[in-house]
């Protein structure tokens, strides 16, 4: 039982991580890319280590797997955040559907 | 290079962050021979905390924290520590860093061993930790005016 | 078990292949940090896995705590300093 | 030093001490007593940053801190809720064949003034449906969105209340929020 609620986690997990990494490849510009780091990836991370805590079982390495988790959803939008604000800060263009913008 | 940031976002949570990072540098530090780390990666992980202090809270309260002459201090008292419990050992008959011989002698030498290792990995963690700030401190100051 | 485990971390070690892609392809600064910041993240997924693969997970599950940290810093740092470039 | 500081001083030590209890699993005096040393001198080292110090205190007695907790945990759940959404808005985004996205950027207020709310908040609306907070000053967002129907919940001010009702902020009312089209019109 355990085993199948983790793994069902890793695998959701997984998706996410392939999302981002096709968000990466597919968005037209820097500011769009920045959802997959602050979403995708972070939804992603928290999946598959939850997964594995959930398929370790109540171990003290579980316990550490929640710790990373929670940095990484702590620190992964603060990351997001500090990069955007630079670009916003240095007039980085966004880039705009009305406008007729073509992919960079 | 070092002006307050005016990002309350990324000050908060460094904040937030880095006393964890701390207690995880001198858990990496103490427990370095029943896990991967030591002296040496204990003080890259204090040196990266002070870094996100230096980058996040700005030049006046970073430096009222951590002087820049600090580094030096702290080097030299790691590296000061290692020679002396080095050369304890080699005082009593042993080799260097010999931790059985150790001017302790009423302790057993796995007593020792053990605090003669922690002993040695805290000055190692020290010289660390103040060499890579001082050498930020160094590159900071050289490239701000570029 | 091991070998379903053995396969994420194989997906996961290929999908680190696009923020590479990213890294080199540019095509801003901002979007190779960002590559970066992705790596780190997949490269946390990674260990903690080939922790589970080799039975280490003690073991490994530490050096994880350390690289998210040192990803967190890095990436902070480095668009800290953009920022300071953007502005003159 | 204010009473809510002492408090705030020993919420701090008992979770680097938990913190430290789960990293060393090691449970020997000699481990403890390193433990002890260890988390005295962060707290040495760190006494004027604790984040705690600026989190608002929620009024009431001795149990405002265990509701404070309480809330929390209501407010991660449905955080995680949300992420989970979010993602999957953001997955059918990226996975559809002709991507349909509408970048624009939005602009509003909050009225609150503490810092601990605003990073909340920021952070919410990054993990949260097609939106990231570019940038934050003095209360003010900035916020990028994929689409402006994924902004939704924050221009109806839901996730500002959600966020208030945690800290024990006054709510306001639904925000003022600007569209703007490009960076160059946000100059002027």
């Amino acid at each position: 039982m355990r085993d199948v609620v983790g793994l069902a986690l890793i695998f959701g997990g997984l998706f996410f991580v392939l999302v981002s990494a096709l968000g990466l490849v597919r968005f037209p510009d820097f500011y769009t890319r920045s959802h997959a780091l602050g979403k995708s990836d972070t939804l992603g991370t928290i999946l598959v280590l939850g997964g594995l805590a959930v398929y370790g079982g109540l171990t003290l390495s579980s316990l550490k797997l929640l710790l990373i988790l929670i940095f990484v959803g702590l620190g992964n939008p603060t990351a997001t955040h500090a990069l955007t604000r630079a670009a916003l800060r240095s007039r980085h263009e966004i880039w705009s559907r009305r406008e007729g913008g073509k992919k960079e | 290079m070092i002006h307050r940031y005016q990002g309350v976002v990324v000050e908060l949570v460094s904040r937030a962050v880095v006393p964890a990072i701390q207690v995880f540098a001198l858990y990496i530090i103490t427990h370095g021979h029943y896990s991967p780390g030591g002296g040496f990666q204990g003080g890259a992980l204090l040196a990266a905390s002070i870094l996100l202090l230096r980058f996040t809270q700005g030049r006046k309260e970073s430096y009222r924290r951590f002087p820049p002459g600090a580094g030096f201090a702290l080097a030299a008292l790691g590296l000061l520590i290692f020679l002396l419990v080095g050369l304890a050992s080699v005082a009593r008959g042993g080799s260097f860093l010999d931790y059985a011989y150790l001017p302790w002698p009423w302790a057993s030498p796995e007593t020792l061993r053990y605090y003669g290792i922690l002993v040695v990995e805290a000055g190692i963690a020290l010289t660390v930790w103040g060499t890579l700030v001082v050498v930020f401190d160094q590159v900071g100051t050289r490239t701000r005016d570029v | 078990m091991t070998a379903l485990l053995l396969g994420v971390a194989l997906v996961i070690a290929l999908l680190t292949v696009v923020p590479v892609f990213r890294i080199v392809a540019g095509p801003t600064i901002y979007d190779r940090v960002l590559g970066v910041g992705l790596m780190g993240t997949n490269a946390i997924l990674l260990l903690v896995l080939v922790g589970y693969i080799y039975d280490r997970i003690d073991m490994f599950v530490d050096l994880a705590v350390a690289y998210a940290i040192l990803n967190f810093v890095g990436v902070v740092v480095v668009a800290k300093y953009l920022e300071r470039r953007g502005e003159t | 030093m204010r009473h809510r500081n002492w408090v705030s001083l020993g919420v701090q030590t008992a979770l680097l001490f938990a913190f430290w209890l789960v990293l060393s699993g090691r449970y020997e005096p000699r481990f403890l007593i390193v433990g002890a040393l260890s988390v005295a001198l962060v707290l040495l080292l760190n006494r004027d940053i604790f984040v705690l110090h600026t989190v608002p205190e929620s009024g009431g007695g001795h149990w405002a801190v265990l509701a404070l907790g309480w809330r929390w945990l209501l407010y991660v759940a449905w955080l995680l809720y949300d992420i989970a959404v979010a993602n999957i808005q953001v997955a059918s985004l990226v996975l559809h064949p002709r991507m349909p996205i509408d970048p624009v950027l939005l602009r509003f207020s909050v009225s609150w003034r503490r810092g601990a709310t605003q990073v909340l908040l920021a952070n919410s609306i990054t993990l949260t449906p097609g939106t990231v907070t570019v940038d934050l000053r003095d209360g003010e967002y900035t916020v990028h969105t994929l689409a402006p129907r994924l902004a939704q919940p924050l221009v109806s001010g839901e996730v500002q209340k959600r966020v208030a009702s945690v800290l024990g902020e006054e709510a306001g009312h639904a925000p003022a929020v600007t569209w703007i089209g490009s960076v160059g019109a946000l100059e002027q």
